[in-house]
């Protein structure tokens, strides 16, 4: 990972961190991707809610976000104590002051989280821990074996103008993923400027638009839920295009088509979730009680076997049940391996590439590109 | 000595502006201070600021986001395409709709006519989501449609279909209850009076029941014009007006509201024009 | 349209206008229509006349295609048309509720027939104009039907059918819904425009006095058959079964024992109201005249007439009507005793 | 109808051909239901039944159902009550207005979705919340109530319009007080378009997806928001294809007899 | 309901049964009812005549209660009613469209105003047993009014009003829908149930005859006014107004020129059809008659009757009827010379 200074947005607001845990509250409210906190709605098998709720008393109330954005918004109306943020949206409730410091001393499982995941931009200001990582995954490049040949090796293989799968690429459907197109640039075009994909100038971003403006017209569609992506690949509809390991996982226990994904040449842009607590939450002490409770080693090892995703905690690879190979799989031990990944980051005005200058294209500008791409 | 509800029956009686306000009161308190109170505070949303990093809404008075809406190209690009959408998915409808409704109001026998109409309804429940998905099933490579010949793929085409067949039944209803009401010897005297079958529709049937199909329209056209989940479904990359706003509800909420007014002042403009017509009242 | 002229001949070699051929209507279970055998004749004024049920509007709907027949045939103007829809029949028809088209004038409605049938402009103006002429709706022909009195709207629905001048007319009970002075007046009115068109007209009614004052000939019916046929004075004076005595005037009717006493033969007998004499007290009757006796039940008095219903002495009662003429004549006070009197050859005998 | 043969046949082709495309689609749900595959591709992989029972046991997907079905009663019960007062209001009543009540009725159903969405949103939070009213069943309720009101309306209204006023006349005229001929006539005769307007609103509200995203709190999950959730979780496609199989079905039947009992007697034919 | 007794005595002192004082009724800007002044006497049959729109609905509903008067007041058997609800009003009313309860059966729907009432069960049963004996329906007590007839539903909703014991009875038309036949027989039943039970019965009706034969007392409206009010032989046969004579029955009317010629006099006059004598042609006319000459226009034949239209040689048109008592009568073909006779005392000068 890029290990940059912690460099933040503008500095956060005051807001005062836990010193110390009181009685539990009764109970939580959770804002989560899905997949995330699972009580048994799915499978009884797959609860790891219940047990918490047995152990601390606290009640657990999850909202399912689809978006960073709807977490973000979710997060501003005050109601949830804790959220599972990703890199694209940590930075802008740190500066919003929505959520607040954490204090890991009141987190035990915190120390056995991999230290790379530790103190990142993504997840810290100035030093200052904001949250607990989760879990952390690529976005790699799938494609299908049968269509594909030879074997794609570069992330070329999507922003080639004449590619010959033209209508049947497909690509991430949020403005995170002009990050993708600027490490691609950053790496096939050192004229470009570009030394992290998250610190873009107004001049660079335009580069990155251009470039996905000439991919869309050999789009299939954007994908935004992987379950619409899975069927996508399976149907014959997707040959090519960014993924997540757990769908690349899905195709093939499915069986129907042969698939395969790797990381490029160029390396790959990735996210590493984190849990946060609400600055003015409600249930403080049961948020704290989660946020151990998800990170503990069996818990974190439960979760990411279930979502497809490298677990936080270093002692979780012991405490994977289902399946020997996970760890290897998801590269969870294999720190050289995530030196090739670019976790996402929150764009802000001053530049995350360590450079300390100030004329980077912030959040909302990428979110004004990315409309621009797509109207 | 009467009792005191009779009495207090007498006493309405005599009063009928009291009577009246008993019986308006609740829904137009409900409606204004519920629904029209909401659509002020959006309004009023509309002329905030957002902090552009933290989503944060800053009360500060200002009319750029309509400043914006208005002159960026890219808002006008979607409203149009959306507005094309909606009306696509309308005239498709209309078209599928009358002979559909004209079969079972008019020629079904009577026990048959209430399976069909059971029949038209029944996908209503079927839920707007799983129908949606159902369509992107059948429009991708590979899917039914194009196992049966072929498929048009995803984007402005495809959209148009799956709403079209989400609306559908809104359409029909009400046609069906306007030509089942039609009387008898109207048919009769075109008939009479020398009209085939295909004149008396066009001079007689459709001018009658206009209002019905208006009716239709106001749902199948408005609920395109708003729509953004299909589109995300179907769409393949295209994007329609209520993507905008989506997209913005959550990060700038002043904008979005200024977006709403777009597809708001599109629709209270189509039912201020078919208002006349009596459709309103077909619904 | 063919050209073709039959139904434009009176005389009697010529194919009747309206002809029907063992006609038979079944709905479901209910015989309708049942066996109908029925001449109508090209320019004469037909009525059909019976009480509700009685399958007048079926006959009608069967003759303009509405409804094909469960057996039988229909021909028009000697052409079987059986199979025909109602757009290729040479009828048109003036509806009971009028079915003028609500969206459009009355000038709109009027054409609509030519216009479907491609008429060209010129001629369509022409000839609307003449036909607002002849309803005398000139003024009013840019109303739409909502806006006419119950009156206008049945001279638009004449209008609309004889714009088309068809060789036949249908109208079902046009004048039902009309108040007494405005329906005397259409009377006159069709009758009018049925001698100055030479059109066919058969007109359904329940209204004994509308088929009697305009009708050349009636068919009468009963449950779905024709009981008799045959001009007004006819079917009035020599009903041939109690159903039509009953249904076209008051019947007066006497059977078995109380026949016997005053006709002097069993079986069922008639005598029409007006044809029966209150005698004086000293008033002989005349030698052709049978005569009864009574007591006064009832007197009601009805403006042109008075009804006076006697019981009498031998049974049964007889109603007896007398034209107000003059009011000195002999009053009859409820409960007085009277002698009725009637030309012998006005008995009427009815086979049941 | 006088029709040619043709015609006739034509119409009853294009009838069967508007069925088969409004049920096309559902066939396919159902066969996914029961595809052995996890994902929607077509043409299926295999016969299983699993789903079914893997849906059976969810117990995430009851909790919504049931949920959905409170909602969708609140919002009927709200709706039936207003939206019958003001078809009173309008169908009996003359008064200065009565057009814009119609149209202010109409406003929520025809106005997009997220607009209405976003502004109860808004609204709420600048209402509720500082009344320290969070986000619930409530708020959904209230939410989906606003544009069902329109549908019992119009149901309502175009039975009174079709009901002559002397049926109430006669009742008052027997003696009957307001209250009581509301009870015995009115209420009897409009019986049918209640329950059609009211089987019509609750579909809706089953049915509403954003609306509900905007008004939902964080303890409320509807059945589409859980359709919706799950659309995006591994694995759970083929459930929400059960989910909706088994509603097609059991819908059917009180669609139906709605029907039923919503034409009334001797109704048109 | 209370125990008020007015409205059962007949005498004169009585109070009204029913007492309209400058009622005036205004929709948006038309005068449905206009400055009526009217009282109706308990116990009698009182008949309201006149068009279609002269306001005979409106004054009905002013009375049932259905509609307020713009201006005036409505007393009931003397009391002021005129701020009452219909449910508070001592007077039950028969509709046009009988508006009888389709999910209720005829039992339940003559039962109603009684249990509304919460009159106890066992007089309820004890009642509705009477009204259904009344209208002779306890056969059918157990039906729908779908299932009934058209003459049925009329009977039920008589037995409906009439079980309330109403003190006044409105009818609206109640026999308007219905064919001659049962019209004559729901004609006699009506009287026959006003007189047995004493109850006032006010009728609206558009149809003369009936108004002329059921009626004690009629009053003949147009334009919201009424015109007149008399027993049925005073309207009749001494109309106030041209109004009044054209409208109920055959006016006959001339005027000016054409009426000094005739009458003697300048002016509008007129004459009965049924007061003409045609006579033959060596026939004198009487000492106290007035004569005319002219020539047939028209002869319709009505069963009954036949009606005559005499062109008259000073101008004029007028129609004598003559009853068709004898068919040996001298034939007046159309196109012969006629002279016509009636005695100087049935002309009639109207004001007009
Ligand atoms: N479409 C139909 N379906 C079933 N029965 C019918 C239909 N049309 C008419 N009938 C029945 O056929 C019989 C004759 O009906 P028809 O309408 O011809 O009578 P009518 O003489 O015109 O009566 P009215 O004077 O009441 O109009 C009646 O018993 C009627 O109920
Ligand atoms: N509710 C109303 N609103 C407006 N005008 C009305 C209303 N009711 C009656 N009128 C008008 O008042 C006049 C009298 O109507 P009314 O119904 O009393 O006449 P009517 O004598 O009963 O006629 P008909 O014999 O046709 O029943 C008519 O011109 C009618 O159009
Ligand atoms: N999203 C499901 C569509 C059902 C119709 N909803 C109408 C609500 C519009 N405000
Ligand atoms: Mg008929
Ligand atoms: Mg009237």
């Amino acid at each position: 990972a890029d290990g940059g200074t912690a460099a933040a947005g503008a500095s956060p607001p005051p807001v005062p961190t836990q010193r110390s845990l009181g009685p539990n509250e009764g109970s939580v409210n959770i804002v989560a991707w899905a997949g995330y906190v699972e009580y048994g709605q799915d499978s009884r098998s797959v609860d790891w809610v219940t047990p918490f709720t047995r152990q601390t008393g606290c009640k657990v109330n999850v909202k399912v976000a689809g978006t960073s954005d709807e977490m973000v918004a979710l997060m501003k109306t005050g109601q949830y104590d804790t959220v599972s943020a990703s890199g694209d949206a940590t930075l802008r409730l740190i500066a919003g002051g929505d959520v607040a410091p954490v204090n890991t001393d009141l987190v035990p499982n915190y120390a056995a989280v991999y230290p790379s995941l530790k103190l990142q931009p993504w997840n810290s200001v100035h030093g200052v821990p904001y949250g607990i990582p989760h879990g952390r995954g690529a976005n790699l490049l799938m494609y299908n074996e049968a269509k594909v040949s030879p074997a794609p090796t570069s992330w070329g293989a999507v922003f080639d103008p004449h590619t010959p799968y033209a209508g049947h690429l497909t690509a991430y459907d949020n403005p995170i993923y002009l990050a993708d197109a600027a490490l691609y640039l950053m790496k096939t075009q050192p004229s470009s400027g570009i030394r992290d994909p998250y610190a873009l100038t107004p001049a660079q971003l335009a580069q990155a638009v251009a470039l996905l403006k000439g991919q869309k017209k050999n789009l299939s569609s954007y994908w935004s839920d992987y379950t619409k992506a899975q069927s996508s690949f399976d149907s014959g509809d997707y040959w090519l295009g960014t993924t997540w390991e757990v769908i690349q996982q899905a195709v093939a226990a499915d069986g129907k088509v042969r698939t395969a994904a790797v990381l490029p040449a160029e390396g790959a842009t990735g996210w590493s979730d984190t849990w946060m607590v609400a600055a003015h939450a409600q249930h403080p002490d049961c948020a704290y009680a989660w946020l151990n409770y998800i990170v503990s080693p069996t818990v974190n090892a439960q979760v990411a076997e279930y979502f497809g995703e490298a677990p936080a905690n270093s002692h979780a690879c012991s405490a994977i049940k289902d399946n020997p190979d996970f760890c290897a799989q998801y590269h969870a031990t294999d720190e050289s391996w995530w030196q090739n990944v670019h976790y996402w980051n929150t764009p802000t005005k001053q530049c995350l590439d360590g450079s300390g200058r100030d004329d980077c294209t912030d959040y909302a500008q990428w979110v004004s590109a990315w409309n621009g791409i797509k109207s | 000595m009467p009792s005191p509800v009779r009495r207090l029956a007498g006493a309405l009686h005599r009063r009928p502006g009291l009577r009246l306000t008993a019986l308006l009161g609740a829904p137009l308190a409900w409606l204004t201070v519920a629904y029209l109170g909401s659509l002020a505070v959006l309004l009023l949303s509309a002329f905030w600021t957002t902090d552009e990093f933290t989503s944060s809404v800053e009360h500060v008075w200002n009319t750029d986001n309509f400043t914006r809406v208005a002159t960026d190209p890219l808002y006008r690009t979607v409203a149009l395409r959306t507005f094309g959408i909606a009306v696509g998915v309308t005239a498709v409808d209309a078209v599928l709709a009358v002979p559909m409704a004209l079969y079972l109001a008019r020629i079904a026998r009577p026990g048959s006519r209430r399976l069909l109409l059971v029949a038209v309804t029944t996908p209503l429940w079927a839920g707007y989501l799983v129908k949606a998905y159902a369509w992107w099933v059948m429009l991708s490579h590979g899917g039914v449609l194009d196992w049966l010949g072929g498929t048009p793929g995803f984007g402005v085409p495809a959209v148009v279909i799956t709403l079209a067949y989400l609306w559908l039944p809104y359409m029909v209803l009400p046609l069906h209850a306007a030509l089942s009401h039609l009387p008898d010897s109207y048919l009769d005297a075109a008939a009479d009076l020398g009209a085939r079958p295909w004149t008396a529709l066009r001079t007689v049937v459709l001018p009658l029941v206009t209002p019905a199909l208006l009716a239709g329209s106001v749902l199948t056209f408005s609920l395109s014009l708003g729509d953004y989940l299909t589109v995300q479904i179907v769409g393949g990359t295209t994007q329609m007006i209520g993507n905008v706003i989506a997209d913005n509800v959550t990060l700038d909420l002043p904008l979005a509201a200024a977006v709403s007014c777009v597809p708001a002042l599109i629709v209270v403009g189509y039912l201020l024009a078919v208002r006349r017509t009596g459709a309103l009242e077909s619904l | 349209m063919t050209g073709d002229s039959t139904g434009d001949g009176t005389g009697d070699s010529a194919p009747a206008a309206v002809a029907l051929r063992a006609v038979t209507k079944v709905f479901g279970t209910a015989r309708a229509v049942d066996g109908v055998d029925l001449d109508i004749r090209a320019g004469e004024f037909f009525s059909m006349l019976g009480p509700s049920g009685s399958g007048k509007t079926t006959l009608l709907r069967l003759i303009a295609g509405f409804d094909q027949p469960s057996a039988g045939r229909v021909l028009l103007g000697g052409r079987d048309v059986t199979r025909l829809a109602p757009f290729d029949r040479q009828v048109n028809t003036v509806f009971q509720d009028y079915a003028l088209f609500p969206h459009l004038t009355v000038r709109r409605n009027i054409e609509y027939g030519l216009r479907v049938r491609r008429v060209p402009r010129p001629e369509r103006a022409a000839r609307v104009a003449e036909a607002l002429d002849t309803v005398r709706l000139a003024d009013l022909a840019d109303r739409r039907p909502a806006e006419l009195s119950g009156g206008q709207r049945q001279r638009v629905a004449v209008a609309r059918a004889l714009v088309n001048r068809p060789p036949v007319l249908l109208l079902d009970e046009p004048l039902g819904a009309l108040d007494l002075t405005l329906r005397l007046a259409m009377q006159l009115e069709l009758r009018r425009i049925q001698r100055t068109s030479g059109i066919t007209f058969v007109l359904v009614t329940h209204d004994q006095d509308e088929a009697l004052t305009m009708s050349d000939r009636i068919a009468v019916l009963n449950a779905g058959r024709i009981e008799q046929v045959g001009g007004p004075a006819e079917v009035y004076e020599h009903p041939a079964t109690p159903f039509v005595a009953g249904f076209v005037g008051t019947a007066n009717l006497l059977r078995g024992e109380q026949a016997a006493h005053v006709f002097g033969a069993p079986g069922s007998w008639a005598v029409r109201p007006e044809r029966i004499r209150l005698l004086r007290p000293d008033e002989a009757s005349g030698p052709q005249e049978l005569r009864a006796t009574g007591r006064i039940a009832d007197v009601v008095y009805a403006g042109p007439h008075s009804r006076f219903a006697v019981d009498l002495d031998t049974g049964g009662r007889l109603v007896a009507l007398r034209q107000n003429l003059d009011d000195t004549g002999p009053a009859h006070p409820v409960g007085s005793s009277v002698t009725l009197a009637w030309r012998r050859d006005h008995s009427i005998a009815l086979r049941d | 109808m006088h029709l040619t043969r043709g015609a006739r046949l034509a119409l009853r082709l294009a009838t069967g051909l508007g069925l088969t495309v409004l049920y096309l689609p559902l066939l396919v749900v159902l066969v996914n239901s029961v595809n052995a595959s996890r994902s929607f591709a077509w043409p299926p992989t295999g016969f299983t039944l699993h789903w079914w029972a893997v849906a059976w046991q969810q117990p995430g997907l009851r909790a919504a159902l049931w949920t959905s079905v409170r909602a969708g009663l609140g919002a009927t019960a709200v709706a039936l009550l207003l939206g019958s007062m003001a078809a009173f209001a309008a169908t009996r009543y003359r008064f200065f207005g009565r057009q814009t009540v119609s149209f202010l009725l109409i406003l929520p159903i025809a106005l997009p979705g997220i607009v209405t969405g976003i502004a109860l949103n808004a609204a709420f939070r600048t209402v509720l919340t500082p009344l320290g009213i969070g986000f619930g069943l409530s708020t959904v309720i209230i939410g989906h109530a606003t544009f069902c009101i329109v549908v019992v309306f119009n149901n309502v209204s175009a039975r009174l319009r079709r009901l002559p006023a002397s049926g109430e006349e006669a009742s008052a005229d027997l003696g009957a007080h307001t209250f009581q001929t509301f009870w015995h006539v009115t209420l009897p005769a409009v019986r049918g378009a209640l329950l059609a307007g009211a089987l019509l609103a609750f579909a809706l509200s089953f049915d509403e997806i954003v609306v509900t995203t905007f008004t939902a709190g964080p303890g409320t999950q509807t059945l589409p928001l859980w359709i919706f959730d799950n659309l995006a979780r591994p694995n759970q496609g083929p459930v929400v294809n059960v989910v909706a199989s088994a509603l097609i079905v059991l819908a059917a039947l009180p669609v139906y007899l709605a029907h039923r009992m919503s034409a009334p007697a001797g109704g048109t034919g």
